[in-house]
């Protein structure tokens, strides 16, 4: 049972790391590129991590257990790091003077 | 130039793939770089060393003396650095200072800035507003990535990693902290000096355990004579003087890694920088 | 007073560090352990005074059962917007579906800690962005369609407000 | 079973590579050659180098990228080629 | 199981190529920076997978784990750089 | 014949004697001093030399072995007769040539005094140590010691002159060395195996013909001090020195050196039987001739007295050759005793010269009309010095001479006979005009005032006594002539 | 094969020492040099005169026993571990080095204070790292051992160079870049080696070489090794970084670094040659000889051309370096015995030189502050001393008896001769004629211009008066350089002489061991 | 699969070649001197590769000995080499990744004085400046 939801949930994962790649060629500047790339890190990593965490607990032990617990503290520093890599790289971009891309009228 | 270099890369590039045609297959058990030396490492290294990381064992045992050396390199490459770029400035003609109840940005030329004062703030020339998310984030995590990196440092036997790895990542901790808030404050934190007093302490304490080996025992570097200082057999000794070698690289690393940083950010003046 | 609060904060550290060795090691003989104390004094001892802010125990496990509150909720906001920028992402006219904006807010929050969670849960949430933020609350932020821009305090600013406000 | 993995990341590695050293701008540069470590970083846990791998990670990721960045902070991004 | 981990890492590291051309192509630097970031992001859950394929994971969750707490230290030392220099392309002296 | 050995560290200091007494001479203080360690060391090694003498006069000969550098060859010495002939002529025209050189140097207060000294001794330890090396290496290495110890000298004045000049002796001479007689020598050694002096040569069986002949030319222009025709330009260039220096090096040391080692190598190392059996004796024999008669032609045409005598030097140098390729008994005492003979003669001339020089700075013999009335000591040493070398009797170069042609007739070579006789006549003709010039002319062509008076007692002394030796050796050649028939008798094996 | 099992005495552990010793001293220099300035001079000079000691009582060592010492790093035997094999070949070199680096340190005492100033400590810790490295490499038996301790001494080297000139940087950063091509060149060979052989030992992979002498991977590491070291010692077409790079640098790197670091490169590549890919396969296999023969033809003989146009003494001894170089890569293919003891020789006689040669460049800027040869005007008048022992220099490096340079040269062309490479011969000969040209253009500068007072000016020439009235009036004042330089550079120059009538003994005693007896 | 495995049995070894000619042709003739310090590491990770590759075991598993933390005491099973990638080229490439940063570092560090001296890091740009200096 176990199996069958990280399945779902990896394959979830991939989906959403498709997306925000498909995202990151289509949209048409630097800004709101970052939003999609965003999903990348956001909903991409926290499924596909969280289903190989459950993975990982299909076969339950105490290494095992510690390893998933691992799992999921690199979910949480990616989600530390993220947000203040894509602020630092925005506000680089807005010191550095880039005009974010507006609707023409 | 571009002609020459292109030349260059064809000849060398044709040589080198027409002398891969007898390479053994990728991956293959038979050849003989599998064959000859590395079994002895692997089925030896639990009676030898009693360490199951068998790069482990091989780089802080039976090749420590090449570590050492590398570890050599590193010192080497701080002092090297130091060497090169550092510029001793006593005196700064213009300094920037930031009066913290008003935030006024003020300049002092000369000597006649402030000394020892609470309110005024020394900033850099270039001088970036604080940055609250950046320097919070990185205050929180920096604590994680040292415990982490002694992590690394002492699971070296068992898991990958060691030494090396754990030094570089408690020095990325501290370039990190200089990132996030700036290069005096980390200067302050752990100075120049300090550096590299740490770094000639790190080779030493790989060094002087061989030296201490050699003293007491036989060889240089061969951690079995360390058991009676130990108090354990000669096995786990090898396991603990890998241990203590591994620290020293450890200490070693992290400082070379964070006084190169300081000379490179700051281009010598280890003032004001990146 | 001073010294009791170092101690209290330096222990803080200490057990929250000692906490994650544990995870991290997974090892539990002597040895280990010890090696774990060793490293987490070292660690705590060099740069207690960067981890905890607060000195002030209750107000920390109320941060704590809060932001366990929190991060569900979070979660579920990052989900609803990533499904919101679906459509966006595959529609055929892209640079229709799209308005980017950088739009200032205001939030009352005063707190260091709660600006940035703040600032982190905006930008963690796909579609928009923090630009800048600063202690006094006040943020740039940028969008990439109405929609976003519009949702913005609102429920979110509101929960961590709620969070760092007393 | 390893081995399709290992051709696509090699591919990648050409590229970034490449990329590393045509893109005309130096802090590209430099930040090219980060992503080519990460990159050469999952080469070799694809080959079982976990050691070596965990080095390139930590070097390639936290201090070789952050020396160049430095190093070309106090001099120049430009470059003709 | 071991065959849907196999086949996710090699559309994962297929998937790969697109932060990549974002860091290749540019158009900017900032666009790179981006490209980086992701790619350190896939890197981190790839390597996890490759553990699993090597039955042993908990040898390579120290990596990713390094990963994770690494990678934005060079994303934040570039950007550093345009906090402290202004300009996009142009050097600003 | 067995050649009995004695085994003595002797002409190692005899070598050494003046290289030692160099601190002393850098470090005095004064003048006299000075002098004083020139003159010690100078009696010292003439003593050391003179000791040997009777040993080698015996029969026997003086080994020592310094240090083995390579297999089977070594810095070691050997005296035998044919250097004991030459170290005698060196060390005991160094007393003279010192003595000369403190009259000339102090009367033209010529600057640089002590480097003067200094090398002095280095080019005369050179000179001893070429006349008593035992194999080729030991000789290599003293040739060139000397060639850089004369440098400085040559370049006494350092002006623009000196400087030119300079350049074109070492050019010929170091080339010379370098270029042509070290790989000789290295061929050699590779085909032998050893670079002793062996009586009758080395190379018999070794190597064939073409080879020979190519070693021999590339020692014969190799060893360039000896001035064999296309190598002999730096001779009349290197006159530019002090006289003394021109005396000493140009008449005894540097030439003689030159042409001790042709000497050396042809029959120690080439061999007289690998010279006849591959017919190179005749070529050699024929360089020298056209030497001889194209360096006496250019000397008529010189003024400067020094360039003429530099001529007459290179002319006279050929003699030594042709000499000892004749292969016959008398040619080659002829040759080597001209070494001796020869030195005296010229040496003589040389300080003559000086002389001159020194009392009234006149370089060229078209201004010389009228001098032997002012200075009759000085031209009368000078025609007896001409007449040596011209082979005049009552003068030593007549015996020589007398040798030569003997060796013509009885190698049988007439062609050679004649090259003699007439080099001889045009010897005379170029030193003729000297000597007319200062003693017959008439009053109102006098170009001197009454002031003129002869050279200091310092510059006239020596040349009186080299004068009265040259006639000397006529009456009593015993010491030279009995050195020369032992060389030849060991090197001919008769 | 001899072990000193269960001997724990200091002697057993020599070879460890003489490796440890700068490196232990360098790193307490790197502590005591943050105390004091005035500290770390003292400790280096006392370890390097350890070291050296300790050198010398290796030779001892090896030449009473005749046997290789072999010494294990950490207790494991050869091929599983590292060992280090102090053979003839080795401990020659090592002594060589050591004595090297300690003239060369106690000789530039002033230099090292008055260049380095406060990071004198960094850089005597760099110089005794350089010195390790180098011994290190000497010593070792083990391949990649070799690249670590290679890239030591390099990233030192580059260092101690790189402060030099205001040019220097530029220069140093070129050396950086060729010298780590060449090192990578040698790993990707040592890679090569472990591909085919599995090994990298030395001497295992040595006894591996019979079986596997056709394969392909062997010929590309031997080709791809060569061309690394062949950058590493830069060799004419692949020179490019060592004029610069030397000539700009300090005076006291230079003095260390110009005469060790290309001559360490050669004995590693004649012990690669001989140890690692044994006799049989360089010279009989491969018969490589044609080939490397004529590229050392064409550095000789461009070496000694571009010394020509040098109008910088500096710069016109890099090129010498460039052209002895060339004498002894081609001197070892000659692949005579003859050859290879001229190789080996001329490699300690030309380190000699070279140092006797910078030194005297150091006191030459001591005196001008200029590099050019025009600067040396007067000089034999001026300084004596300095210029009886440079021309002693000199004149080894144009090759006359009985400096050391002609007996090397000696067994250098005889080689030639016996291999009949004749060109090799003439190049040799064409180079000692180059070289002479090369030292009187000096000379005369020195001997016949008169002294240009210039940076002393005026302050000395008023109050002499009559002091001079022992001496000629013409004659210019003396005044040599500090004896704290003069004695060294001395006793360099005497050394030469000594090493050229001793070369037989150092020949039959020492290399004679050191050459495999397959090489006839 | 066929295909996959024959390209595969060489693939590594075909990249390596291009990374370091990559590098080399960087060091070679790239004017910019960080381009060539960047062409640099790509050199020196190239001959990573190449060793990595060497060491790699179809069907090995990672060089740490499997159930081996109970200090080596009472391990029953057998270790069998065949079972482990060759640790011998991770050992050695530890080394070289370590002085390739160190390396990294000097060449920057030479690069910034090169910089303060010109001004550029251009090298024609240099070399035209030292041309005119004379």
């Amino acid at each position: 049972m176990i199996i069958y939801i990280a399945g779902v949930l990896i394959i979830a994962g991939l989906f959403f790391f498709l997306v925000g790649s498909i995202g990151m060629i289509r949209l048409p500047d630097f800004y709101s590129r970052l939003h999609s790339a965003g999903i990348i890190d956001t909903m991409g990593l926290l499924l596909s991590m969280s289903g190989l965490a459950l993975l990982i607990l299909n076969e339950f032990n105490l290494g095992n257990f510690l390893s998933a617990i691992k799992i999921i503290l690199i979910i949480v520093f990616i989600f530390l790091t993220s947000p203040t890599a894509t602020h630092a790289i925005v506000d680089a971009g807005i010191r550095a003077g880039l005009k974010p891309w507006e609707k023409k009228q | 130039m571009k002609i020459l270099g292109t030349i260059t890369i064809l000849l060398c590039g044709g040589l080198l793939i027409f002398f891969t045609s007898d390479f053994p297959d990728f991956g293959d058990p038979k050849s003989p770089a599998s064959i000859h030396l590395s079994p002895y490492f692997i089925e030896h290294t639990l009676e030898d060393t009693a360490v199951p990381n068998i790069v482990t064992s091989v780089l802080a045992d039976y090749r420590s003396y090449d570590t050492m050396f590398e570890t050599t390199v590193i010192l080497t490459a701080g002092l090297a650095c130091f060497l090169l770029l550092r510029i001793p400035t006593k005196e700064v003609t213009r300094r920037y200072y930031l009066h913290e109840p008003t935030g006024v940005t003020l300049r002092f030329d000369g000597d006649r800035y402030p000394k020892g004062s609470n309110v005024f703030k020394r900033i850099d020339s270039n001088w970036v507003p604080y940055d609250i998310i950046i320097n919070f984030t990185c205050r929180l995590l920096i604590h994680f990535i040292q415990i982490f990196a002694l992590y690394v440092v002492a699971h070296g036997h068992y898991s990958p990693g060691g030494g090396f790895q754990g030094g570089v990542v408690i020095g990325a901790s501290i370039i990190l902290f200089a990132i996030s808030s700036n290069l005096r404050a980390s200067i302050k934190r752990l100075g120049e000096k300090a550096a590299a007093i740490f770094t000639a302490t790190g080779v030493f304490i790989y060094a002087g355990t061989g030296a201490l080996c050699m003293v007491i025992g036989e060889h240089f570097l061969n951690y079995s004579f360390l058991a009676p200082l130990l108090g354990t057999d000669r096995i786990m000794a090898r396991s603990h003087g890998i241990f203590i070698v591994e620290i020293g690289v450890a200490v070693a690393v992290m400082a070379v890694m964070i006084w190169i940083y300081y000379n490179l950010s700051s281009a010598g003046k280890q003032d004001e920088g990146l | 007073m001073k010294t009791r609060q170092r101690m209290i904060t330096f222990c803080f550290t200490f057990s929250f560090l000692f906490l994650f060795w544990v995870v991290f090691s997974g090892k539990f003989d002597l040895f280990h352990i010890s090696l774990g104390v060793i490293s987490c004094l070292l660690v705590s001892w060099i740069t207690s005074d960067l981890l905890i802010v607060t000195h002030d125990v209750a107000k920390f496990s109320r941060l704590f059962i809060g932001f366990t509150l929190y991060i569900p909720w979070l979660l579920w906001q990052i989900v609803l917007s990533t499904i919101h920028m679906f459509p966006i992402i595959f529609s055929p006219d892209i640079h229709n579906k799209i308005n980017p904006k950088i739009i200032k807010i205001k939030s009352r929050i005063r707190d260091h800690v709660g600006i940035v969670t703040f600032a982190n849960s905006i930008t963690l949430t796909p579609g928009t962005i923090t630009v800048v933020a600063n202690m006094y609350g006040d943020m740039v932020v940028h969008a990439i369609d109405d929609e976003c821009a519009e949702a913005l305090p609102g429920d979110m600013g509101e929960k961590v407000a709620k969070l760092f406000a007393e | 079973m390893i081995l399709p993995i290992d051709l696509i990341v090699l591919l990648l590695v050409i590229i970034s590579a490449f990329a590393a050293i045509t893109v005309k701008d130096l802090l590209s540069a430099s930040l090219m050659l980060g992503a080519y470590s990460f990159l050469l970083c999952l080469l070799w846990t694809v080959m079982g180098a976990v050691d070596v791998a965990f080095t390139e990670a930590t070097v390639g990721a936290g201090v070789s990228t952050v020396f160049c960045v430095a190093a070309i902070f106090h001099t120049t991004r430009r470059t003709k080629d | 199981m071991d065959n849907l981990i196999f086949y996710s890492a090699i559309v994962l590291s297929m998937l790969m190529a697109i932060p990549l051309y974002r860091a290749v192509v540019g158009p900017t630097v900032l666009d790179r920076f981006m490209g980086v970031n992701s790619i350190g992001t896939e890197t981190t859950v790839l390597l996890i997978m490759i553990g699993f394929m090597y039955k042993r994971v908990d040898m390579f969750i120290d990596i990713a784990l390094a990963y994770a707490l690494l990678n934005f230290i060079a994303v934040l030392a570039a950007s550093r750089y345009f906090h402290k220099r202004k300009g996009l392309t142009e050097e600003m002296e | 014949m067995s050649i009995e050995t004695v085994l003595s560290i002797k002409p190692v200091l005899a070598v050494l004697v003046s290289l030692l007494a160099i601190p002393g001479i850098i470090s005095s203080r004064s003048q006299n001093i000075r002098e004083a360690w020139t003159f010690a060391a100078a009696g010292i090694k003439l003593l050391l030399v003179v000791s040997m003498l009777p040993i080698i006069l015996d029969g026997k000969t003086i080994n020592y072995t310094l240090v083995q550098v390579f297999p089977d060859v070594g810095i070691s010495f050997r005296v035998d007769a044919l250097g004991m002939l030459f170290a005698l002529v060196a060390s005991s025209l160094w007393i003279v040539t010192s003595l000369y050189s403190v009259g000339y140097m102090r009367s033209l207060d010529e600057h640089s005094q002590t480097r003067y000294f200094a090398f002095f001794a280095v080019a005369i330890s050179a000179t001893i140590g070429v006349a008593f090396s035992a194999n080729l290496l030991t000789l290599y290495l003293f040739y060139e010691i000397l060639s850089l110890a004369t440098y400085p000298l040559v370049t006494h004045h350092q002006d623009k002159e000196a400087r030119s000049s300079g350049r074109k002796y070492l050019l010929y001479i170091l080339g010379g060395s370098i270029g042509l007689a070290l790989p000789a020598m290295l061929i050699t050694y590779h085909f032998t195996g050893t670079l002793d002096f062996a009586p009758h040569g080395v190379m018999a069986g070794h190597i064939n013909s073409g080879l020979a002949m190519l070693l021999s030319m590339m020692f014969l222009f190799g060893f360039a001090k000896v001035g064999i025709m296309p190598m002999h330009s730096w001779l009349p260039a290197a006159m530019v020195a002090p006289t003394p220096v021109s005396a000493l090096l140009h008449a005894v040391a540097v030439v003689k050196v030159g042409a001790f080692s042709v000497v050396r190598v042809m029959t120690g190392i080439i061999g007289t039987g690998v010279l006849a059996d591959f017919n190179i004796n005749g070529i050699i024999c024929a360089i020298a001739s056209i030497t001889i008669v194209v360096a006496s032609l250019i000397a008529l045409s010189q003024d400067e007295l020094k360039r003429r005598l530099a001529f007459s030097t290179i002319g006279q140098l050929s003699y030594i050759i042709l000499g000892v390729a004749l292969l016959s008994k008398s040619g080659m005492t002829g040759g080597i005793l001209h070494i001796a003979m020869h030195a005296f003669g010229k040496i003589t001339l040389f300080f003559c010269a000086g002389a001159i020089f020194c009392a009234t700075g006149i370089k060229y013999i078209s201004k010389m009309k009228g001098i032997g009335r002012r200075m009759p000591i000085t031209m009368t040493a000078f025609l007896i010095g001409s007449l040596s070398v011209i082979g005049f009797p009552p003068c030593g170069g007549f015996i020589s001479k007398w040798h030569l042609v003997l060796g013509t007739i009885e190698s049988g070579s007439l062609i050679f006979l004649i090259v003699l006789l007439l080099s001889s006549f045009l010897n005379a003709a170029y030193f003729f005009p000297v000597f007319y010039n200062a003693f017959f002319c008439s009053a109102d062509e006098v170009l001197f005032e009454d002031r003129v008076e002869e050279a200091p007692l310092w510059c006239v002394v020596p040349l009186v006594i080299t004068a009265s030796i040259s006639i000397l050796l006529f009456f009593y050649p015993q010491p030279f002539l009995n050195l020369a028939s032992l060389a030849v008798q060991t090197i001919m094996g008769v | 094969m001899t072990f000193f099992d269960g001997d724990s005495s200091l002697i057993s552990n020599l070879p460890a020492i003489v490796v440890t010793l700068p490196l232990f001293a360098s790193l307490i220099a790197g502590f005591l040099g943050w105390k004091n300035r005035k500290a770390p001079y003292p400790i280096a000079a006392v370890a390097l005169f350890l070291t050296f000691i300790s050198s010398v009582v290796l030779m001892i060592q090896v030449m009473s026993t005749g046997v290789a010492i072999e010494y294990r790093m950490a207790g494991w035997a050869a091929p599983v571990g590292i060992v280090y094999v102090i053979d003839h070949l080795s401990a020659l070199v090592i002594l060589l080095i050591t004595s090297i680096a300690f003239v060369n340190f106690i000789a530039n005492k002033s230099n090292i204070d008055t260049v380095f100033r406060n990071k004198a400590g960094a850089f005597n810790s760099l110089y005794l790292l350089f010195t390790a490295g180098l011994l290190g490499m000497t010593a070792t038996g083990d391949a990649f051992n070799l690249y670590v301790l290679m890239e030591i001494a390099s990233l030192s080297g580059y260092a101690l160079i790189g402060l030099g000139s205001n040019r220097a940087p530029l220069s140093t950063l070129n050396y950086l870049f060729l010298g780590t091509i060449g090192a990578t060149f040698y790993l990707l060979g040592v890679g090569y080696i472990y591909i085919a052989t599995g090994s990298l030992n030395m001497a295992d992979i040595a006894s591996i070489m019979p079986k596997i002498l056709d394969s392909s991977m062997i010929l590309f590491a031997f080709i791809i090794c060569m061309v690394g070291l062949l950058i590493k010692m830069a060799i004419f077409p692949l020179h490019g970084w060592l004029p610069n790079a030397y000539s700009e640098s300090a005076n006291v790197a230079a003095g260390l670094i110009a005469p060790l670091t290309t001559k360490v490169t050669i004995y590693i590549m004649i012990r690669i040659c001989l140890t690692l890919f044994t006799p049989q396969y360089t010279f009989d296999y491969l018969n490589t000889s044609d080939l490397m023969v004529w590229l050392a033809i064409g550095t000789i003989i461009f070496g000694s051309l571009s010394a020509l146009a040098q109008k910088d003494y500096k710069r016109m001894l890099t090129y010498i370096i460039i052209a002895e170089v060339g004498y002894m890569v081609g001197g070892f293919f000659l692949g005579n015995r003859i050859g290879v003891s001229g190789a080996i020789l001329h490699i300690v006689n030309d380190a000699a030189m070279t140092l006797a040669l910078f030194m005297a460049a150091g006191i030459f800027m001591w005196k001008t502050g200029e590099e050019s040869q025009e600067s040396l005007k007067g000089m034999f008048a001026k300084m004596p001393f300095t210029m009886a022992g440079f021309t002693v220099a000199a004149l080894s490096v144009v090759g006359v008896p009985p400096t050391c340079g002609f007996f090397s040269k000696w067994y250098l062309i005889s080689g030639g001769i016996a291999a009949g490479q004749y060109f090799f011969v003439a190049a040799l000969i064409f180079s000692s004629l180059v070289n002479a040209i090369l030292f009187f253009r000096i000379f005369e500068i020195a001997h016949f211009e008169p002294f240009k007072d210039h940076h002393h000016h005026s302050s000395n020439h008023s109050n002499k008066g009559e002091e001079a009235s022992a001496h000629d009036t013409h004659e210019q004042t003396i005044k040599e350089a500090p004896l704290g330089m003069l004695i060294p550079f001395m006793a360099v120059s005497i050394l030469l002489v000594v090493l050229g009538l001793y070369s037989g003994q150092i020949v039959n005693n020492i290399i004679n061991f050191a050459i495999p007896s397959s090489i006839l | 699969m066929d295909i996959v495995s024959l390209i595969a049995a060489k693939a590594n070894y075909w990249t390596y070649v291009i990374l370091l000619m990559v590098g080399l042709y960087a060091m070679v003739a790239k004017n910019n001197l960080v381009k060539k310090i960047v062409g640099m590491v790509i050199f020196q990770t190239a001959v990573i590769l190449f060793y990595v590759s060497i060491g790699y075991k179809k069907g090995g598993t990672l060089p740490i000995i499997m159930h081996g933390h109970d200090h080596g005491h009472g391990v029953e099973s057998v270790i069998k080499a065949a079972d482990y990638i060759n640790p011998l080229p991770h050992v050695l490439m530890l080394t070289a990744i370590v002085v390739g940063v160190a390396t990294l570092g000097v060449a920057l560090a030479l690069a910034i004085k090169v910089y303060q001296e010109y001004g550029t890091l251009e090298e024609d740009e240099i070399r035209k400046q030292i041309e005119l200096k004379g």
